[in-house]
C-alpha cells in the first residue's frame, strides 16, 4: 500500500494539491462576492447582505443552492455543442491558470515526492499562463456568438475584440519585469526580487512603475471588470455574452471571472510585489510575528462579536471561527517552524487581497468607459506606453546593467 | 509503451480528428474550435519534444490572436453553414484521389528515409528560450527584423482592405 | 521515447488532410484555416527536425512561419470581409468572376 | 601642319552651325542664324584656304590621315579617312568658296521667308556633306557624303513643303538618285571584292601596279562592269542621260539652292567622282566610250530642250545638265583635267547665271517666265551686267572662262580616237545652241519692251549682300579661266599641270597640235557668235511667242521623256504595287500571316481559357498536381523503390 503511493506520489500528490486548491479558491471565491457586496454597500452607505447568518456571512451558500436549484432553459435554436462549451470552457481555463502559480517559496516532500506551494512548476510559466489567458477568450466569444441573441453577439463581439487588444498591453507591460529578471519563472522572478534582502526597496515594483500601471489596467479590462466591462454593460446590453445563460452555467462565468480577478492579483504580486517576499528587511526577524499578532486580536474580536447574537449560528459559528483563529496564532508563537512556513503564503495572501480590494473598490467608483474610449486608450496610449517601457527598461539594463 | 509514447498517441489522435472535423464540420465556427483543438494538441507536441517556448507561442499567438482573428471574423459575417455546391467538377472527381497521392507520396518519403534520420534526443531535453533568442537576435536578426517589417505591411494591408470607402 | 518518424508521418496527415480540406470546403474562411492547418504540419516538422537534430534552427523557423500565418491571416481576414461585402456570400463557387 | 593634321575641321565646322541653327535656331532672329551659318562657313573657307596654302607650300605631296575607326569587320576596314590631294583642292575651294558666296546671297534672298533657320541649317548640312565627299579618302566615306547631298538636294528641293509640285519635285530627285545610287553600291561592293578594300589609295595602287590590263574598246571585263556602275551613280547625281529627269524638276527649290547644289556643286559630284577614280576608267576603254557618248548626247539634248524653255531657271536648269554633259564628255574622252576645269568654271559662271537669275526674279517679285519679262536691263544694272558676263562666259567668248574650258574639251575630243570627229561635232553643235539659248535668255529678260504690268510690280534692283556675290563671281567667271590662257600661245596649261599628278599626266600637245587647237577655239568661237547673231535676229525686235508646233512643240515638251518614264516605268511599277504588293503580297500574305497567327491564338485561347473557371477550388486542385509533380521529381531517388518495390523497412 505504502510502496503503491510512493510508486505514484507523482501523480497523487498533485491531484490532492488540485483538490485543494480547487476548494480553497471556490471557497474564496464564494466569499469575494460577500466582501464585493458588503464593500459595495458600505461604499454606497448600504448594509449589504445581513440576513443570511452572522453579517449575512451565509449568504454565498445560499446563492449556491439557489444556482444549483433554478431552472436550466435552454433558448431556441441555439448552437447546443458551443452553448454548453462555453461556460465549462472558461471556467476550466480560468482555474487552469492558478495551477502555475507558486504561492510560497518552500519545498517539501509528501510521499518522497518533492513538491512545493502550488500546483506545477514550469519554467515558463508566465508564457503558460498567457496562454491560458489568450484562449479565454473563446469562452466569451463562444458564449455570445452560440447563445444565438443579438445582445449575446455584441457583447461576444465587443469582449473578444477588448481581450485581443489588451492581451497585447498585457504582455508586453511584462516584459520590464521580464528583462529584469531575466527568466520566464515566477518562481524565479520572486527570487529575483529578494535582491540584498532590503525587503520592499528591491521589488519590480519601483523600477517597473509604468509598466505596472499598463498591466494592471489592463489585467482589468482582460478580466472584463469596471471600468472595462462594457461586454456585460447591463444598460446596453441587458448582461452581454451571458444574456442566455441562467443557473449554474450563469455561475460558472461568475466563478471563472472571480478566479481570474484572483489569478491577476497574484500574478501582480508575484511580478511587481515580490510575491510571498515580506516588505521588510529580513533581518527584523521579529515582523515574523506579525500573523499571530494580527490573528489573535482579530479571533478575539469575532468571538466577542458572536456573543451580540441570539440565534444558533451566531452563538455556534463565530466563536468556533474565532477561537479556531485565536489558537491558529497561538499555535503559530509555539512552534516557530510553522510559522517560518506560513510566513510566505501570509504576505502572498495580504497582497493578493489587497488587489481583490482594489478591484472592488474600483467597480464602486469608477464609471464605464464607452467603446470607442475603450478600443483607442488601449491601442493608442496604452500599447506605445507600454512598449515605451520596455525600451526604457531595456536601456537602463544596456547601461547599468542590472536593475 | 512508454508514458512519452503514450501521451503521443494520444495527442496525435487528437490531432487527426480536429483536422477530421475541421473538414467535416459543416459551420465554419465547429471548424475554427476542430482547429483549436489541433493546435492544441500539437502545442503538446511540441511540449512533448521539449520545444515548451514554441508550444507556448502556439497557443499565444495561434490559439489566443490568429484563430481568435477568424472567430472574431466568423461572427462579424454571421456565416452560415457552407453550402455544398460542387460547380468544380475537378475537385469532385479528382480531389481526394490526388490529395490520397500527395499524401501517400510524402509518407512514402518519409518512410523510405526516416533511416537516415539520427537517433531523436532524449524526449524533454529542451531547448532553452535563452538559446532560441539568442539564435534570433544574433544569426537571424536580419529576418527577424525583416519579419517586423512584414507585419507593419500587413498591418497596412488589413486596415487599407477593412476601412469601407467614403 | 518517440522516434521522429512518428512525428513526420503525423505532420504528413494532417498535411494531408490540409489539402483535403482546402479542396473540398466551400467555405473561403474555411479554406483559410485549412492553409492555416498546413502550415500547423509543417511547423510541426519543423520542430521534430530540429529535435531529432539537435538544433533549435528548426524551431526558429517555427517562429517565423509562425509570424508569416499571423501576418497572412490579418491580411487574408480582411479581403475576405471585403469579398463578403461585396459579393453577399462566402461559398468561393459563387466567387468565381476573377474580378469585382 | 596644323590644319591638315586637323582636316576634319574643314567639314566640321558647317557640321556645327547647322546643328546650332537647326536645334536651337527656331526662336532667334534672322541676325543670328545668318551670323552662324556665313559664320561656320566662312570659318570653314578659311581653313581651306589656309589648308591649301600648306598643301602648295608643302610641294603639293597628297595628303592622307585616318582619324579614326568607322566599320571595322574582318580584314574590312571604313574608316574615316580624309585625303587631300590636287582635285581635292580644286573642289575643296569651289565647295567652300561658292558656298560661302552663296550663302551671303541666300541671306539676301531669303530674308523673307519662313523656316530662315530651317533654310541655313540644310544648307550648312549640305556643305557638310558635300566636303565629306570631296575629303573622302575611301569610298564608303564617299558614299556617305554622296548619300547626305542627296539627302539636302531633297530636304532644300522640297523647301517650301507646302507647295505639291515641290514636295514632288523633291521626291522625284530623291527616287531617281536611289536608281542611280543602286548602281554605286554595286560598283562599291564590285570594288571590294575585286580588291578587298575601298580605300582609294589601296584600290588605284593595286589598279596602278598594272596586274589589270586595260580592256579594250567592246569587250566587258571586271573593270568596265564597276566603271560603268560608278557611272551609273554618276549619271544619277550629275543628271545624265538617262537620269536627267529629275533636275529641271528640282528649280522647285530657292533659287540659291539651284545655284549651289544643282548647279555648282552637288551635281558636279559624279563628275567628281568619275575623275577621282579616272585609274579605274582608264583601264576600260569601253567605259569610256560610253561616259563620253552619255556626256555627248546629254549636252546635246538638254541643249536642244533648253532652246524653247520659257521658264528662265528651267533655261539654266537644262544649261548646266548639258554643261555637265560637257564634263563628262571630257572625262570620257580622257580629258579628266579639261572636265574638272571645265566643272570650276562652270561652277563660278553658272552659279552666277542662277543667282542673277535669282536676283532678276527677286526684282519681278517671282515671276520666272521670261514672256513676262523684258526690258529690265536699264532698271537692274548689276544683275544685267552680272548675267551677262555669265553669259559670255557660258557661251565661250574669248576671255572669259567657260572659253578656256570648254576649249579644252572640244579639242581633247577631237582628237579622241574612237570618232572623236563625231563627238567633237555634236559638242560644237551644243555648242552654239548653248550660246543661242543663253543669248535668248538674255534679250527675253532684258531687252525688248516689257511684257508686265509696270504699275503693280515694281522693279528694284537687289540689295548689296545679294549683287556683292554676284560682282564676285561675275569677276571670277571671267579670270577664272586663265590658267588655262597661256596654252593659246603654246605655253603650259598650269591646270592641267596642277592636276597632272591625279591623272597621271595628260598626252602633251605638240605644236601642230597647237595650231590644229588654235583653229579649233577659232571654230568654237565662232560657234558661239552664230548662236549670239541668230539669237538676236529672232527677239530683237517684238519678242512674240511662236506658236507651239511640230519640232517646237516637242522640244517644249522635252521630248516627252517625263511622259515616257511615266508610261514605261513608274506606270507599270504603281501598277505592280498596287496589285501585286499590295493587294496580294502585303494584304494576302503578310498580312495574312500575322492575322493567321492572331487568330490562331485566339482559337487556342477560347478553348484553353475554360480552364480558368475562377473556381478556386479547381484552382487548388491544379495547384495540387503541380505540387505532386514537383515533389515526385525532387524526390525520385528516394520515391521510386517504394512505388516500384513496396515500403522497406
Amino acid at each position: 500500500m505504502n510502496e503503491f503511493l510512493t510508486q505514484y506520489a507523482f501523480i497523487i500528490v498533485p491531484i490532492i494539491k488540485i483538490a485543494i486548491l480547487v476548494l480553497l479558491v471556490l471557497t474564496v471565491d464564494a466569499y469575494l462576492t460577500w466582501i464585493e457586496r458588503k464593500v459595495i454597500a458600505h461604499i454606497q452607505a448600504r448594509w449589504g447582505p445581513h440576513r443570511v447568518g452572522p453579517h449575512g456571512l451565509l449568504q454565498p451558500l445560499a446563492d449556491g443552492l439557489k444556482f444549483i436549484f433554478k431552472e436550466d432553459p435552454l433558448p431556441a435554436n441555439v448552437d447546443k455543442a458551443a452553448y454548453f462549451l462555453a461556460p465549462f470552457l472558461t471556467l476550466m481555463l480560468a482555474l487552469t491558470s492558478l495551477a502555475v502559480i507558486p504561492f510560497g517559496p518552500q519545498r517539501f516532500k509528501v510521499l518522497g515526492y518533492e513538491t512545493h506551494v502550488g500546483i506545477a512548476d514550469v519554467n515558463i510559466s508566465l508564457l503558460v499562463l498567457f496562454a491560458i489567458t489568450a484562449l479565454g477568450v473563446y469562452g466569451i466569444a463562444l458564449a455570445g456568438w452560440a447563445s444565438n441573441s443579438k445582445y449575446s453577439l455584441l457583447g461576444g463581439l465587443r469582449s473578444s475584440a477588448q481581450m485581443i487588444s489588451y492581451e497585447l498591453a498585457l504582455t508586453l507591460s511584462v516584459v520590464g519585469v521580464l528583462l529584469i529578471a531575466g527568466d520566464f519563472s515566477l518562481r524565479s522572478i520572486v527570487e529575483h526580487q529578494t535582491g540584498t534582502g532590503r525587503g520592499l526597496l528591491s521589488w519590480n515594483i519601483f523600477p517597473q512603475f509604468i509598466g505596472f500601471l499598463c498591466f494592471f489596467i489592463a489585467a482589468i479590462a482582460e478580466t472584463n471588470r469596471v471600468p472595462f466591462d462594457l461586454p456585460e454593460a447591463e444598460s446596453e446590453l441587458v448582461a452581454g455574452f451571458h444574456t442566455e445563460y441562467a443557473s449554474m452555467k450563469f455561475a460558472m462565468f461568475f466563478i471563472a471571472e472571480y478566479t481570474s480577478m484572483i489569478t491577476i492579483s497574484c500574478l501582480a504580486t508575484i511580478l511587481f510585489f515580490g510575491g510571498w517576499l515580506s516588505p521588510f528587511p529580513v533581518t527584523w526577524t521579529f515582523t515574523h510575528y506579525l500573523p499571530s499578532v494580527l490573528l489573535i486580536p482579530f479571533g478575539l474580536w469575532v468571538i466577542f462579536d458572536g456573543m451580540r447574537y441570539e440565534n444558533l449560528f451566531g452563538r455556534i459559528l463565530l466563536p468556533g471561527v474565532g477561537t479556531a483563529l485565536a489558537a491558529i496564532g497561538a499555535a503559530l508563537i509555539v512552534f516557530p517552524m510553522i510559522n517560518d512556513i506560513v510566513q510566505g503564503p501570509f504576505w502572498f495572501l495580504a497582497k493578493v487581497f489587497t488587489f481583490l480590494f482594489v478591484y472592488i473598490w474600483m467597480r464602486g467608483t469608477l464609471p464605464r468607459f464607452r467603446y470607442d474610449q475603450l478600443m483607442s486608450f488601449g491601442w493608442k496610449f496604452l500599447l506605445p506606453v507600454s512598449i515605451a517601457n520596455v525600451v526604457l527598461t531595456a536601456v537602463a539594463i544596456l547601461m547599468w546593467g542590472k536593475l | 509503451m512508454t508514458a512519452p509514447l503514450l501521451i503521443f498517441f494520444v495527442l496525435a489522435t487528437l490531432a487527426v480528428l480536429g483536422a477530421v472535423s475541421l473538414i467535416l464540420q459543416r459551420h465554419p465556427i465547429h471548424s475554427a474550435l476542430s482547429l483549436i483543438v489541433v493546435m492544441v494538441a500539437l502545442a503538446g507536441l511540441y511540449l512533448l519534444m521539449g520545444a515548451e517556448f514554441v508550444a507556448a507561442v502556439q497557443i499565444i499567438v495561434y490559439g489566443g490572436a490568429i484563430m481568435v482573428l477568424f472567430v472574431f471574423v466568423i461572427m462579424l459575417l454571421n456565416a452560415e453553414e457552407e453550402e455544398r455546391t460542387n460547380f468544380s467538377k475537378l475537385a469532385t472527381y479528382a480531389g481526394i484521389p490526388l490529395a490520397v497521392a500527395m499524401t501517400g507520396l510524402i509518407a512514402a518519403a518519409i518512410a523510405r528515409s526516416s533511416g537516415a534520420l539520427p537517433a531523436p534526443a532524449p524526449s524533454g531535453a529542451l531547448t532553452s528560450t535563452k538559446t532560441l533568442s539568442m539564435l534570433l537576435f544574433s544569426e537571424f536578426v536580419y529576418p527577424f527584423e525583416l519579419t517586423s517589417f512584414l507585419i507593419l505591411v500587413a498591418i497596412l494591408g488589413a486596415i487599407v482592405l477593412a476601412q469601407r470607402e467614403s | 521515447m518517440v522516434p521522429t518518424s512518428h512525428y513526420l508521418l503525423l505532420s504528413a496527415i494532417l498535411f494531408g488532410l490540409g489539402i483535403v480540406g482546402f479542396v473540398f470546403k466551400r467555405n473561403i474562411i474555411t479554406l483559410f484555416m485549412s492553409i492555416e492547418l498546413m502550415l500547423n504540419a509543417v511547423n510541426l516538422a519543423f520542430v521534430a527536425f530540429s529535435q531529432s537534430l539537435g538544433k533549435p534552427y528548426g524551431e526558429v523557423f517555427v517562429l517565423f512561419v509562425i509570424v508569416v500565418a499571423a501576418a497572412e491571416a490579418a491580411v487574408g481576414l480582411g479581403i475576405i470581409i471585403l469579398t463578403a461585402r461585396n459579393r453577399r456570400s462566402l461559398n468561393v463557387e459563387r466567387v468565381d468572376l476573377l474580378k469585382l | 601642319m596644323p590644319i591638315l593634321e586637323y582636316l576634319w575641321i574643314i567639314p566640321l565646322l558647317p557640321l556645327l552651325g547647322s546643328a546650332i541653327n537647326g536645334l536651337l535656331g527656331a526662336k532667334w532672329p534672322n541676325k543670328i542664324v545668318s551670323a552662324v551659318a556665313l559664320g561656320s562657313t566662312g570659318l570653314s573657307f578659311a581653313c581651306a584656304l589656309e589648308a591649301v596654302r600648306e598643301f602648295v607650300v608643302g610641294g603639293q605631296h597628297p595628303f592622307h590621315k585616318e582619324f579614326f575607326n568607322w566599320i571595322v569587320a574582318g580584314n574590312f576596314r571604313a574608316g574615316f579617312d580624309l585625303q587631300f590631294d590636287q582635285l581635292s583642292v580644286v573642289m575643296v575651294l569651289v565647295v567652300t568658296g561658292v558656298g560661302f558666296l552663296i550663302h551671303i546671297y541666300s541671306t539676301g534672298y531669303m530674308a523673307h521667308e519662313g523656316g530662315y533657320y530651317r533654310f541655313f541649317s540644310f544648307l550648312n548640312l549640305f556643305m557638310f556633306f558635300m566636303l565629306i565627299l570631296v575629303l573622302a579618302a575611301n569610298f564608303a566615306l564617299l558614299f556617305v557624303g554622296w548619300e547626305g547631298v542627296g539627302l539636302c538636294s531633297y530636304l532644300l528641293i522640297g523647301f517650301y513643303f507646302l507647295r505639291q509640285s515641290a514636295s514632288d519635285a523633291g521626291k522625284k530627285a530623291f527616287i531617281v538618285n536611289r536608281i542611280g545610287d543602286f548602281g554605286f553600291m554595286l560598283g562599291m561592293f564590285l570594288v571590294f571584292q575585286t580588291f578587298h578594300s575601298l580605300d582609294f589609295r589601296t584600290v588605284f595602287d593595286a589598279v596602278a601596279q598594272g596586274n589589270t590590263a586595260v580592256e579594250p574598246i567592246g569587250t566587258f571585263g571586271i573593270m568596265t562592269v564597276i566603271c560603268l556602275l560608278l557611272f551609273m551613280g554618276a549619271t544619277g547625281k550629275s543628271a545624265q542621260i538617262p537620269l536627267y529627269v529629275w533636275l529641271p524638276d528640282a528649280m522647285e527649290g530657292p533659287t540659291p539652292v539651284s545655284a549651289l547644289i544643282h548647279a555648282a556643286t552637288m551635281v558636279t559630284a559624279g563628275v567628281y567622282v568619275v575623275a577621282r577614280t579616272n585609274l579605274l576608267f582608264t583601264h576600260s576603254q569601253t567605259a569610256m566610250y560610253v561616259v563620253a557618248i552619255i556626256g555627248c548626247a546629254t549636252a546635246f539634248f538638254a541643249a536642244t530642250i533648253g532652246l524653247v524653255q520659257s521658264d528662265i531657271k528651267r533655261v539654266l536648269a537644262y544649261s548646266t545638265v548639258s554643261q555637265l554633259g560637257y564634263m563628262f564628255l571630257a572625262c570620257g574622252v580622257g580629258a579628266f583635267g579639261a572636265g574638272i576645269f571645265h566643272l570650276m568654271t562652270h561652277a563660278f559662271f553658272k552659279a552666277l547665271l542662277f543667282l542673277s537669275a535669282g536676283s532678276v526674279i527677286h526684282a519681278m517679285g517671282g515671276e520666272q517666265d521670261m514672256w513676262g519679262m523684258g526690258g529690265l536691263a536699264s532698271k537692274i544694272k548689276v544683275t544685267f551686267w552680272c548675267m551677262l558676263a555669265g553669259t559670255i562666259a557660258i557661251a565661250g567668248f574669248v576671255p572669259f572662262a567657260g572659253f578656256f574650258s570648254k576649249d579644252a574639251i572640244l579639242f581633247a575630243t577631237f582628237n579622241y580616237e574612237f570618232n572623236g570627229k563625231v563627238l567633237y561635232a555634236v559638242g560644237l553643235l551644243a555648242a552654239i545652241f548653248t550660246s543661242f539659248y543663253m543669248f535668248r535668255l538674255i534679250w527675253l529678260t532684258f531687252f525688248t519692251q516689257p511684257r508686265y504690268d509696270e504699275h503693280h510690280v515694281h522693279v528694284h534692283d537687289s540689295p548689296k549682300n545679294m549683287t556683292v556675290p554676284l560682282i564676285i563671281l561675275a569677276l571670277l567667271s571671267l579670270v577664272g579661266g586663265w590658267f588655262a590662257a597661256p596654252a593659246l600661245w603654246g605655253g603650259p596649261n598650269h591646270f592641267a599641270e596642277f592636276l597632272a599628278p591625279v591623272f597621271g599626266g595628260e598626252k602633251a600637245e605638240g605644236v601642230e597640235a597647237h595650231s590644229l587647237e588654235l583653229i579649233l577655239s577659232g571654230v568654237a568661237v565662232g560657234a558661239a557668235l552664230a548662236g549670239l547673231i541668230v539669237a538676236w535676229r529672232m527677239y530683237t525686235k517684238g519678242a512674240k511667242r511662236g506658236a507651239m508646233t511640230g519640232a517646237y512643240k516637242v522640244l517644249y515638251k522635252k521630248y516627252y521623256v517625263d511622259e515616257l518614264y511615266q508610261a514605261v516605268v513608274i506606270g507599270p511599277l504603281m501598277w505592280l504595287s498596287r496589285n501585286v504588293f499590295w493587294k496580294v503580297v502585303d494584304v494576302g500574305i503578310i498580312d495574312g500571316t500575322v492575322n493567321g497567327i492572331a487568330g490562331g491564338t485566339t482559337a487556342v485561347g477560347d478553348t484553353v481559357r475554360h480552364t480558368q473557371s475562377g473556381n478556386t477550388r479547381s484552382y487548388a486542385v491544379w495547384v495540387l498536381v503541380g505540387a505532386i509533380v514537383v515533389f515526385a521529381i525532387i524526390f525520385w531517388p528516394i520515391l521510386h523503390p517504394v512505388l516500384v518495390g513496396g515500403v522497406r523497412q
